[in-house]
């Protein structure tokens, strides 16, 4: 039998997340709440309380990046300086540490940016593609958003408790 | 491979110049100088023969006006604080150069590497390398380094033709945009070192001199060679008692030894390897 | 939260929906005055090139540089735009880790203001040159020659330092706007449309989005504030590591530092003023916001000029006759008139900050900033130009040397440069962080409900 | 045309080519003169491209005529360096004698012979300008012809001797600007001779009354080298001890332990006032008759206070000085001379030798040259008012000028330039187009020196007598433009004298066989001619055997009167015309290293100035830079003003040598040009144009520059070190030498 989703849109943050509770509660057969997500315009700390925790990998990014970045930098610094016995300069060594450690510094630190932003995109599945029939701009405006997925009746369940919760507005689609 | 010249040498890679030792650590050849003041009377023989030696442009009077004159070698002249108004003791004249430090300020603050330290302990600039970031310049105490402001080979002043025909052809006539400085002759020396080679020993004291020592009518300039204990530079060195290395010398640490030698902005740890001995005056005239 | 005063930074009862229009109409419709600005910006920037034209052509001479006048405008105007760049950091980060969110409304031009003036400060070091065609020389390229540059300069040090920091704000800045082109992607017809559509990267603003958008923005952040730091630091020891009288200064760092939050938060005022005109952000860019900057500035003010005072002292009572010699030369000699200048902007005028009339009078405050940043500006010419007329050798002191028109013309032509980079930014970024507008309307809303139901 | 047989020539060369290789010498023969770059097509053996080979030559900048090598690679004369074989300058070389290779390269040298046509200096042949000069003089009677030269010896002169002679003429004059003429005059009365050997290293103690000796007097270099043995101090002897006495500081006063400014034309009076109290000290009084003791009486310590501006502890100083060091040397210079008293003050100088004993010890005799012909000419500025004064005359319907710039160096009052005007026909033979060539109907470019051959004999020879050779270093620039003033010379002599010149094929030639002819007269030469030709152009010296003279003193009639000094309301300063080594009277001011090269003491460069002492100049609300007004009754000019600590407080001192209007592009139109100011004041025993009497006075024209100068610009207005140790400077009796080497 199909699969399918919806979009409910709520006018705020309490509505929605009224409703997502009694879905949660429900526990409604055919219906994963895993594939329950909310699309907001603002960022909602207390997302979880309704959600439950989900991961976030992208400080584990952070300290790859920083640490390839530190020690590469370094170790490629200096060896670039091995062969600078023809640009000796006087009362420096030709592997001077502290200018090296100035620019370890800043690898570090770019590396950390970098790798981080890597990381983002990776952990927030960006870039994406935009399934207009499924999003609308009110999201981005003022609207809350619950993305729905599951059997059809299930679905049917769903939508009864978004009416209650005076939803706005429903949108549907049948993925195969 | 960079890296294995990193892990294979690495303390070899830590050694800082100079080195507790005459010539500062140097194995074949450390240039050096030595400038007797009583006997330099200040009348440019040196100056001109650095010109014709060095392919230096003449820049004319509107950018001499502007400080951008290229002399290599300046004579400076300075009168005595005491009697500014009537100088009783004459003037006193001091021919500056490139101080082919030891330590050069210079050399560590240069971008791309383009002035470094050469084994003969000569403080090479590099044309070709330099981008003309003018730091070198900025962080050097004696100020010696001369920039090509201008494109002097186009400017009208430098080389009308056929003066072009006089350039030596033994080193380049610099482009705009670069750094440059004394280099202690270092053709000539080339040249002498090739020489030697050849003939499989190192340059004897006296074989090879620079345009300015060559030239000086009293003789004041001594160059040669510090590794070589017997040169007339080491010689000059060793009786005054002034050592490469240090900073402050001994002699000084013992009240004076009324010996004359002595090094410009000493104190500043740059290690100059030009040792200027004192002017001397004669208090009973 | 500020108690001292009872005006809000923001109304709380504004519809989302009015923000989100409000701020896209700056995209699309802004004052007149915005195209009068434009063209100006673009003309002053187009003297620039032309000096700089010139320059290459025949050479740095023409700058009127000399031995030992080697550095002139360009490395104090360098000096100076690096400063300037400090400023959005420190809104969009330190404030943002503060949890001060009277930030939001304007962190976004601050944070656009670090990385146009972090592009125009790279353009000084590039026209410094004196073989500007040989620049990659400089840059640790592998080649067949195994030569690399000289990792021991703090020039070298400058160009990775800014090189991370440059793009590390650039992407701060296009992350943290992300939601926002999404906004404008669902609100923007034509062009627009697909241009915004590839920025958003897709963005639909699920909490999985979210999520980890929240930690990697204050990841970022926490990296930028160290490299903030470490950049103004290094661009100080291109001085504090030389060997020159008047350069050779252990405070220098800190110094530095202050100075550029200094500078840039004066900007920040100035831009303020001119946004909230030109794109009609009353609502927005309040009066209460631009006085707790205002405040802000005073404090740093006083941090600069507390350490101003350090390093004279130092000097003063030090034994290094020469940095000696210097400092009295800067207060009497041919740069005096410059030197009290700064002192007095620097110094004096930020006291008119410390009058709430004055903090409330638009005219005033844009006075103040101007002035603030003229000061800024001087200081960093004062530390270069002086030390070179008056240095260690008598012989080669210049106390007459004067830039050329060729180098002012780049001085001009710079904030030419950076008006044209900041005007087309406004036009086609929204200067105002809409969503996060709306976060901080929602978090006072909560908090005034919480503070009713108590 | 110049026909050196150069097959001849190189083999010569290449069989001495170990020495001197011959790069310079390009397979192209001179009468082809297309190349001036050696060929590689088919090298020389000896020739080793990219190897500098160096060639002997005799530098001609000045009269001291030291030996010079030139460095010379792929035909290209590039640098000039000292001969270490000359006694003269012992392989030193100053400035000035470098620059020559500039003179050689110089953009502005003349590259064909200028005919007068239609008012205008048109292009010409050599054929037609040598056809000319035969047509000129053809039935010229001899009074009507005259020959004006610079200073001049050897071969050359004699040559120009015999075609002046040839012409039935006695009009050949010998003229410099700038020569010790009154020196001489008095030396050969006091010491029989004109010239006597100094031997600055022997002495404890040089007195130097204005003679510049390490800069511009007479032979520097030489004098250089002697300085250096005079400071040093060795076991045997002590540190010698300099005073310099004279109105400007000049290089050498800048080296002295004691510079003495004093009032211009007194130096007589001082000079005496030692010679006095000299002998009340009990010095010296056996070596003066009766009425000279008797003389000096009236000149005491309070005379030479009030007319010298010499302060009594500084007198008493110098003459503690005096009779404590010997032996001493004491020298008389052009300041001292340039007086209408010039030859008494520089006997009144030179008396102190003799009081203090110094004749024969520090002074002694020259060696005598055997051929007199071939001795130097050095010229004087008397030639130049006899010279005038017949043009004015309408003496002279021809007229060759060699080797002098009369219309630039000439003072205003003499109108020179208008009397020129008066004779027909004058040629000029110049490497340049100069002001007095501008007046020429007919001017003809010689080679440079470097392009040149020739034999020198220096008027101060240090040694035994040393003949010098001028060979070419390289191929001519110019080879059908330029001519040797010997060949054309020689070329007119054939005309005249057929049979005694007609053998000689060219200049080269005839020098060739006039030395190897004579080559007896030469010490360590070998017997055959070529291998002795070949040792001549590879040393570049040849030692004359001369024979060794004495000297003695004579002071009888020895005229010391000083005249009482004359003050001057209307003019009020006394004007110091200067000698900068560089330029000398001017001759080299368009050699852009020399005026490249700051005056040592002003580090001026590019310009001219006025100096003037700080003290006057603050009287006188004159600040550095501000154009001044020098009037003299002759004449004016406006220069900048440069504040001079080292300048008698009322003398104002200006350099010589600049303020040219033509003579290229390098001096045209730089600075001013202070001989035009001198006044009619002439040495009243020799007739020399006294330099130093001229009386000026200084105002202010509001305008203000800023100077071009090399030291730092700041306000300081005596540049001092500032308190750094840059020149440190001990006393001579705290200084420890015995370690030195």
């Amino acid at each position: 039998m199909s699969t399918v989703r919806i979009l409910g849109l709520f006018n705020d943050f309490d509505a929605a997340s009224a409703a997502i509770l009694e879905v949660r509660e429900a526990d409604i057969p055919g219906l994963n709440f895993d594939d329950v997500t909310i699309k907001s315009p603002i960022e909602h700390p207390d997302v979880e309380a309704v959600l439950g925790d989900r991961p976030v990998p992208v400080q584990k990014y952070t300290l790859i990046g920083s640490i390839l970045g530190g020690t590469l930098s370094f170790f490629l610094i200096s060896s670039a300086q091995g062969n600078f016995f023809q640009q000796l300069k006087g009362g420096k060594p030709i592997i001077p540490l502290p200018p090296n450690f100035v620019l370890t510094y800043e690898m570090l630190i770019l590396g950390g940016v970098y790798i981080t932003v890597l990381g983002f995109l990776i952990a927030a599945g960006l870039p994406a593609r935009v399934k207009s029939s499924i999003y609308t701009s009110m999201i981005s405006e003022d609207q809350i958003g619950v993305l729905v997925k599951g059997s059809a009746h299930s679905i049917e369940e769903v939508k009864k408790i978004f009416q209650k919760h005076s939803v706005l507005d429903i949108q549907e689609e049948v993925v195969a | 491979m960079s890296t294995t010249y990193m892990l294979r040498d690495w303390t070899k890679l830590r050694e800082t110049h100079p080195q507790p030792s005459p010539a500062g650590g140097h194995a074949e050849y450390k240039w050096a100088m030595a400038i007797n003041l009583d006997v330099c009377t200040g009348c440019n023989a040196c100056s001109v023969a650095c010109y014709a030696e060095n392919n230096l442009p003449v820049v004319g009077k509107e950018k001499y006006a502007h400080g951008q004159s290229m002399h290599w070698m300046r004579i400076e002249r300075y009168w005595n604080e005491e009697d500014v108004e009537t100088p009783h003791q004459g003037a006193q004249f001091l021919p500056m150069m490139c101080q082919q430090c030891e330590a050069a300020p210079c050399e560590t603050v240069c971008p791309v590497g383009a002035t470094n330290h050469t084994p003969d302990g000569l403080n090479s600039q590099v044309y070709n390398r330099c981008v003309g970031s003018r730091y070198c310049s900025a962080n050097c105490p004696y100020k010696v380094r001369y920039f090509n402001w201008y494109d002097y080979p186009e400017q009208e002043m430098a080389w009308p033709d056929p003066l072009p025909m006089q350039l030596n052809p033994d080193l380049t006539v610099r482009s705009k945009g670069v750094m440059e400085k004394c280099t202690f002759c270092v053709q000539r020396l080339t040249a002498a070192k090739n020489t030697a080679r050849n003939e499989g020993r190192t340059v004897k004291d006296g074989e090879v001199t620079t345009a300015c020592a060559q030239a000086c009518p009293t003789q004041a300039i001594t160059f040669g060679n510090m590794v070589d204990p017997y040169s007339q530079v080491s010689e000059k060195w060793r009786h005054q008692q002034v050592e490469l290395h240090k900073d402050v010398q001994d002699k000084d640490k013992s009240g004076d030894s009324g010996l004359r030698g002595y090094r410009v902005f000493e104190e500043l740890r740059s290690y100059p390897s030009v040792m200027y001995l004192e002017r001397v005056r004669d208090t009973k005239a | 939260m500020n108690h001292l005063n009872k005006e809000k930074d923001i109304r709380e009862d504004i519809a989302w929906a009015q923000i989100n229009k409000d701020v896209l109409r700056s995209l699309e419709k802004p004052r007149p005055v915005y195209w009068v600005l434009f063209g100006l910006a673009l003309s002053m920037f187009l003297v620039g090139v032309g000096c700089e034209i010139y320059q290459y052509q025949t050479g740095m001479g023409v700058a009127n540089m000399n031995n030992p006048h080697m550095w002139g405008l360009y490395i104090a105007t360098f000096i100076f735009w690096i400063g300037m760049s400090h400023s959005g950091t420190l809104l969009s980060a330190i404030l943002h880790l503060m949890h001060a969110d009277w930030r939001k409304p304007i962190y976004r031009f601050a944070e656009a203001m670090t990385t146009f003036s972090l592009m125009t400060a790279g353009l000084f070091v590039m026209v410094h040159l004196g073989r500007l065609w040989q620049f990659y020389y400089a840059l640790p390229y592998p080649n067949e020659r195994w030569t690399w540059p000289n990792f021991q300069s703090p020039l070298l040090w400058d160009a990775m330092a800014i090189f991370t920091y440059l793009t590390s704000s650039i992407i701060f800045l296009y992350i943290g706007a992300i939601p926002d082109f999404a906004i404008c992607r669902d609100n923007a017809k034509g062009w627009r449309k697909n241009f915004y559509t590839i920025l958003a990267l897709g963005w639909m603003g699920t909490d999985r989005q979210w999520r980890n958008f929240r930690i990697t923005y204050l990841t970022v952040a926490c990296f930028l504030i160290p490299l903030a730091v470490s950049v103004h630091s290094i661009v100080a020891s291109d001085f504090a590591m030389s060997q020159q009288p008047g350069w050779h200064v252990t405070s220098f760092p800190p110094y530095f530092v202050a100075g550029a939050l200094y500078s840039g938060c004066a900007a920040i005022i100035t831009l303020f003023i001119v946004l909230r005109y030109t794109f009609r952000f009353e609502e927005y860019m309040t009066m209460p916001i631009l006085d707790k900057v205002a405040r802000l500035t005073f404090a740093i003010a006083m941090v600069w000029t507390y350490l101003n005072l350090i390093e004279f002292a130092s000097v003063w009572y030090g034994h290094d006759s020469y940095s000696k010699d210097l400092l009295i030369q800067k207060a009497t000699g041919p740069y005096a008139p410059f030197w009290w200048t700064m002192i007095v902007c620097g110094s004096i005028v930020p006291f008119a900050l410390a009058i709430k009339k004055f903090r409330s009078s638009l005219t005033i405050m844009f006075i103040v900033s101007l002035l603030l940043n003229l000061g800024m500006w001087l200081e960093r010419w004062m530390i270069v130009a002086p030390t070179y007329s008056h240095g260690y050798y008598p012989w080669t002191w210049d106390h007459f040397q004067w830039p050329s028109f060729v180098q002012w013309g780049m001085v001009f032509g710079s904030f030419g440069w950076f008006g044209m980079l900041f005007m087309i930014f406004t036009k086609l970024v929204p200067s105002v962080s809409m969503y996060e507008v709306k976060e901080m309307v929602y978090h006072r809303t909560l908090a005034n409900k919480e503070s009713r139901e108590a | 045309m110049s026909n050196i047989n150069r097959r001849d020539f190189l083999k010569v060369l290449g069989w001495s080519s170990v020495a001197v290789a011959v790069a310079g010498c390009g397979k192209t023969s001179v009468e082809s003169g297309v190349e001036t770059v050696m060929s590689y097509s088919q090298p020389e053996d000896f020739l080793v491209p990219s190897i500098g080979v160096y060639y002997a030559s005799t530098c001609t900048q000045c009269e001291a005529n030291c030996g010079v090598t030139g460095r010379v690679r792929e035909g290209r004369i590039l640098k000039l360096e000292g001969n270490p074989e000359s006694a003269i300058n012992l392989g030193r070389l100053c400035g000035l004698g470098q620059a020559a290779v500039q003179h050689h390269y110089n953009p502005d040298r003349l590259k064909e012979p200028l005919l007068r046509q239609g008012g205008g200096l048109q292009p010409t042949t050599w054929e037609n300008a040598t056809a000319l000069l035969a047509e000129k003089t053809g039935d010229l009677k001899g009074e009507q012809f005259a020959f004006l030269s610079g200073g001049l010896s050897g071969h050359l002169k004699v040559l120009v001797q015999n075609y002046v002679d040839s012409l039935g003429s006695k009009n050949l004059y010998f003229y410099e600007a700038l020569t010790p003429a009154v020196n001489q005059s008095v030396s050969q009365k006091l010491y029989g001779t004109a010239t006597p050997r100094f031997h600055l290293d022997k002495a404890q103690l040089i007195v130097s009354f204005g003679a510049d000796f390490l800069d511009t007097w007479v032979s520097p270099v030489h004098f250089a080298s002697q300085y250096t043995q005079f400071r040093k101090a060795t076991i045997d002897k002590k540190r010698g001890t300099l005073v310099q006495i004279e109105p400007r500081m000049t290089l050498t006063g800048a080296n002295a332990d004691r510079w003495i400014p004093i009032i211009p034309g007194t130096e007589g009076v001082l000079a005496l006032g030692l010679v006095n109290a000299l002998l009340k000290g009990g010095i010296g009084v056996k070596s003066l008759p009766a009425s000279v003791v008797s003389a000096v009486r009236a000149y005491d310590k309070e005379r030479v206070n009030k007319e010298a501006g010499v302060s009594g502890e500084v007198f008493d100083k110098l003459v503690a000085l005096l009779s404590e060091r010997s032996p001493s040397l004491v020298l008389s210079g052009l300041s001292a001379e340039g007086h209408a008293h010039g030859a008494q003050n520089a006997a009144a100088i030179m008396l102190l030798n003799v009081v203090l004993g110094n004749v024969g010890k520090t002074i002694d005799a020259p060696t005598r040259l055997p051929f007199p012909q071939l001795a130097a000419e050095e010229g004087n500025s008397v030639a130049l008012k006899r010279f005038n004064d017949s043009l004015a005359g309408d003496k002279f319907k021809v007229v060759f000028i060699y080797n002098a710039n009369p219309v630039y160096t000439a003072p205003a009052f003499m109108k020179l330039r208008d009397n020129l005007k008066k004779s027909e026909f004058k040629v000029v033979f110049t490497h340049y187009l100069d002001e007095t060539a501008q007046e020429a109907d007919l001017v003809l470019p010689l080679d440079s020196a470097l392009e040149d051959w020739g034999t020198h004999v220096a008027a101060y020879q240090p040694d035994s007598i040393e003949l010098t050779m001028q060979q070419p270093l390289m191929e001519k620039l110019y080879p059908s433009g330029t001519r040797s003033l010997g060949d054309v010379m020689l070329d007119q002599l054939k005309h005249r004298r057929a049979n005694e010149y007609k053998d000689f094929a060219d200049y080269y030639a005839y020098l060739k066989s006039a030395l190897t002819r004579n080559k007896g007269a030469f010490s360590g030469v070998s017997a055959d001619d070529e291998t002795f030709w070949n040792q001549a152009l590879m040393h570049g010296v040849l030692k004359v055997k001369g024979q060794e003279q004495s000297i003695s003193a004579n002071v009888v009639n020895l005229d010391i009167a000083q005249p009482a000094p004359i003050g001057d309301d209307q003019y009020p300063f006394h004007l110091v015309p200067t000698v900068r080594s560089g330029f000398r009277d001017g001759r080299h001011a368009n050699l852009p290293w020399l005026q490249e090269t700051p005056d040592s003491l002003t580090t001026m460069v590019w310009d001219s100035w006025v100096e003037i002492h700080p003290k006057t100049a603050e009287r006188m609300g004159i600040k550095e830079g501000d154009i001044l007004e020098i009037a003299s009754k002759n004449g004016s000019i406006k220069t900048q003003a440069y504040l001079f600590p080292g300048v008698q407080p009322d003398s104002v001192a200006i350099p010589l040598g600049q303020g040219h209007e033509a003579m290229g592009r390098y001096a045209k139109d730089v600075g001013v040009n202070p001989f035009k100011l001198l006044d009619p004041v002439f040495d009243k025993s020799t007739g020399e144009l006294a330099m130093h009497a001229t009386r000026v006075k200084v105002s202010r024209t509001g305008a203000s520059v800023r100077v071009v100068k090399e030291e730092g610009w700041s306000p300081i207005v005596v540049n001092t070190q500032q308190g750094r140790k840059l020149v440190s400077t001990i006393a001579v009796d705290k200084a420890n030498f015995s370690k030195e080497v």
